[in-house]
């Protein structure tokens, strides 16, 4: 297998962007060049208080410049210490981890949605497969927690930008958004990451539709390589009992139809 | 001339630094940042007779300086390890102990009879897996079932020296220490996590799905020095210290504290070279100092 | 309407923040920071029947998210205490709890027999002490040895709640929480520390004086949030919870896990404004909620 | 009793000074007007992994300026932290705490002695004295150590520098040094700092000089105000029982001929 590589990044950038939502630019003086989108970087905190590293996907990356961009939000101790720190200040990052996502020969449209902070994977998949027509869908709670419309408008063909309570775009959840214009759209694949409901809802509005629905899994986890089990999901594939697969390896990029949800 | 080799129940190690269970997988995933064989021992996941699925997500927690985990022992099972993971480690360079898991006395003398036709240097005994058949109480928890079990595990796999992997969740761990050395033990290794909780105060519910998990990491080394001196009064035969190492200095302690070597769990997540960085660090220290690390092993100097 | 009185054995605290023994003294010290009347109560240090010098100097190290200490009970004894700082903490709007410790039953029957004369609203009984006259194991370790000291203290001492303060160096607190109740404890508090210790590779000797120490602070909290909900599940007196609390949601985690009030300790020394802080961050939050805090004991949801 | 405070100070300098020894200079809004010198500072380390507050004490202060002046080793891991810091940050201090030195009315001529790092407990002493005479001995053990000697030049009569290697200044110890040069100097007291070592050296060699000898004692801390009796210290007073003080608000600055060594 690959060898693998813990890398020092320094912050470049760290900004609040939305609501309790950051950008983080990290440069990396021996960048990795095989970076998919939907992979990720297991960011270690420099507080020692917080031994875990914490997972973030690779919002977007740029080989020539040797930067990735994570998109966080802040929800506990850990993010909140990560969105204290300042420009120059360096991370540990183990990167890139995880299959991310490999759009098959035939696929020329792809959907790409997301769901609230799930928007984040989004952008470097264009990045990684800038041959694809992308038709984007992004939803969000509300006005005040929208973020990357514009990174998305410049790769997508088409994009809809939706809110729950319709304080900006168009009003109601993405998914009946995206399912309403499945029928003329009709792409060879939908990517999508969010919330655990919305897989949930987006199986069941597809279902109509013979279209292979690729998500993006998040878990808690330890090591992120593979070797301690903690981030497991359970899958069920086709002829095969119900097992755990490890998100980390495995993961994070999944067929819906597999994932138990 | 200075010296990093230690010897455990004849079984010799290039340097005193084992990674724990759990935290290492069979050591596949680690050897893509480096070699291995750069490691005194490797301590495999905790293998079951039977595959094994775990427990449902989430396994892990964060705490202060420590972390919460309750995987459920989820592993291949003993057969798929034979024919694929025990042969993978017999060609590297490096001590290979099987860590061994039952919930039944049988279950525990079953895999140990497996592993005895196994290519691995040593067994390790978690014993801290409830007892089905006995009320669900780990086994061990009370020094009549530490011993019951390791006498049983060592009769079932006479050719591979045993070592028993003592709970910190007892009143007195030198007791099962003892137990463990009566029930023919050859070696004991401690401490394996000190039972806790996380709390999501939002929604009220604990963050780990099987509610109680194992804490580990920094916060608990203190315990667990504390421990392995206890024990290294206890008993004749060696200790494998463990509990929060993350430095070279870390071992000094609990090689001063009795320990013969050590396992390094935790940090392997937080630094992926954890466990090599201290190899190398060790290897430095004897070296600057000159001496046999064999000579610091129990020589704490108590205050009176 | 928002409420964050919390009432133990017919004492009412105005907040359920406590300060923990050996931490705050007898509140002098820090009333110098703040009123301690900002409190709901206040944990004495431990009172012994005679002074009691203690032990040598080091007394305190520390530790990865938290520290070791052992003071070995330095208090000018109980008489002195009813002299001066009783009267002193009587005159005050906030709950005292009188912390009595001693090494033999009939110590604690003495000690008892006065504090029930006190103006003291509560007693706390620290029974983490060796028993001199018999083997030196501490009183709470066993279950009887748990029960027959706190039915002694309760009978020496009938004016007066009595809380047992457990011991988390046990396999079982659940037990030792039904023998105090059986003993007739009007209360329990949990946990006390845990048993470390703390080595100096160099000197490689340990860093406290008295070799062991008990680790407390924020490392501790998944222990003891674990050890607070296993004793709700166990007795139907109230819990009072302690083990690293350093901010208002470790307060509603403990509260959630079955604690009806928590004490505050190594914090203290991290912010001397802390428990304060604690109690009023705790008020505002209740009020946001506009919910009694109350409602909060025991609502933990276990996953399944 | 006085209130206390806990008070927020801005690092103003942080500056190696010396092998493993810094400098640092702590700038209040709130600076107490109250500071004595051998009194300490209780500073909180803002790595969260240290929960115990370090006792270090006040080298020097300047009132108007609103500074106290910090001389550390690094001998630890919070030490360590401490030396990572950079200008701007702000750290919890609380202080002044301890008794300080307080010489009697008759003291005119003062002879100030420091051991290795226990020199820093002596700029401040002329600060909050300026009246007196002072005749300063400062010993290290070699060149590399020597610190606050320019210091103690401003503010001395006369001003001895030893290493016990005699890499620089006078070679010996520095106790012997002064015990030579007691005779001629007749001081009114002897205020000393360093190790107990020394201390127990002191006792001896100016045994023959009927002379008060005030020390400033170290003690690993835990509140620091005086509550939970962790850094004790033993006394005999005359016709009392030898017993514990502590050492954060009877002490650190007690008479030698009490202090049980």
């Amino acid at each position: 297998m690959a060898s693998l590589k813990d890398r020092i990044g320094v912050i470049k950038l760290n900004q609040k962007v939305a609501k309790d939502i950051y950008k983080m630019v990290l440069q990396f003086d021996d960048m990795p060049d095989d970076i998919k989108g939907g992979q990720f970087a297991h960011v270690k905190l420099n507080d020692k208080s917080h031994i875990l590293r914490r997972p973030f996907c690779i919002c977007d990356y740029d080989i020539s410049a040797k930067t990735i961009t994570l998109c966080y939000a802040v929800v506990g101790d850990g993010t909140k210490v990560l969105s204290s720190y300042e420009v120059g200040e360096k991370l540990q990052v183990m990167l890139p981890l995880g299959n991310g996502f490999t759009p098959d020969k035939n696929v020329k449209k792809v959907v790409l949605l997301g769901g609230g902070m799930g928007s984040a994977v989004l952008p470097a998949i264009p990045t990684s497969n800038p041959e694809l027509e992308y038709y984007t869908y992004l939803g969000f709670a509300n006005k005040e927690k929208v973020v990357l419309e514009e990174e998305m408008a410049k790769v997508s063909k088409q994009l809809t930008v939706a809110t729950d309570d319709g304080s900006y775009g168009k009003k109601g959840f993405v998914t009946n958004i995206l399912a309403e214009d499945m029928a003329k759209l009709k792409p060879d694949v939908v990517f999508c990451c969010g919330p655990e409901v919305m897989y949930k809802a987006l199986k069941k509005a597809l279902e109509p539709f013979d279209v292979p629905i690729i998500v993006s899994l998040e878990a808690r986890m330890g090591c992120g390589i593979g070797a301690c089990l903690v981030c497991n999901c359970k899958v069920k594939r086709a002829g095969e009992e119900e097992t755990y697969v490890r998100v980390c390896v495995e993961g994070p990029v999944m067929k819906l139809s597999e994932v138990v949800l | 001339m200075s010296n990093l080799k230690v010897n455990i129940a004849g079984v010799e190690f290039k340097n005193p630094i084992i990674t724990a269970s759990g935290t290492f997988g069979f050591g596949r995933e680690y050897d893509r940042f480096y070699n291995i064989e750069e490691l005194g021992g490797i301590c495999t996941k905790g293998l079951t007779i039977k595959p094994k699925l775990g427990n449902p997500p989430p396994r892990i927690a964060e705490s202060y300086g420590g972390m919460l985990n309750s995987v459920g022992l989820q592993n291949p099972g003993v057969d798929h390890y034979l024919q694929k993971d025990d042969l993978y480690l017999a060609k590297r360079d490096v001590v290979v102990i099987a860590n061994v898991a039952g919930s039944t006395l049988d279950d525990y003398i079953a895999i140990a009879e497996k592993i005895n036709g196994s290519k691995s240097d040593m067994v390790e005994l978690n014993i801290s897996c409830p007892n089905v058949k006995e009320g669900g109480m780990a086994f061990g928890v009370l020094p009549q079932s530490v011993e019951r079990v390791t006498s049983a595990v060592k009769k079932a796999c006479p050719n591979k020296p045993i070592i028993t992997k003592l709970s910190p969740n007892v009143a007195c761990i030198a007791d099962n220490a003892k137990a463990a050395e009566a029930g023919g033990a050859d070696a004991i290794s401690l401490i394996n996590t000190l039972s806790g909780m996380a709390v999501n105060y939002k929604t009220r519910k604990p963050i780990l799905f099987n509610n109680n998990g194992g804490m580990s990491g920094p916060c608990v080394k203190p315990v667990a020095l504390k421990m392995v001196w206890d024990c290294y009064n206890a008993v004749k035969i060696p200790i494998i210290g463990l509990g929060g190492i993350t430095s070279y200095t870390d071992v000094l302690e609990f090689m001063i504290c009795g320990a013969r070597a050590v396992q390094v769990g935790t940090y392997n997540f937080n630094n992926p070279y954890g466990a090599r960085d201290i190899a190398k660090d060790l290897a430095t220290y004897v070296e600057e100092n000159n001496m046999d690390i064999n000579d610091l092993v129990g020589t704490l100097i108590l205050n009176k």
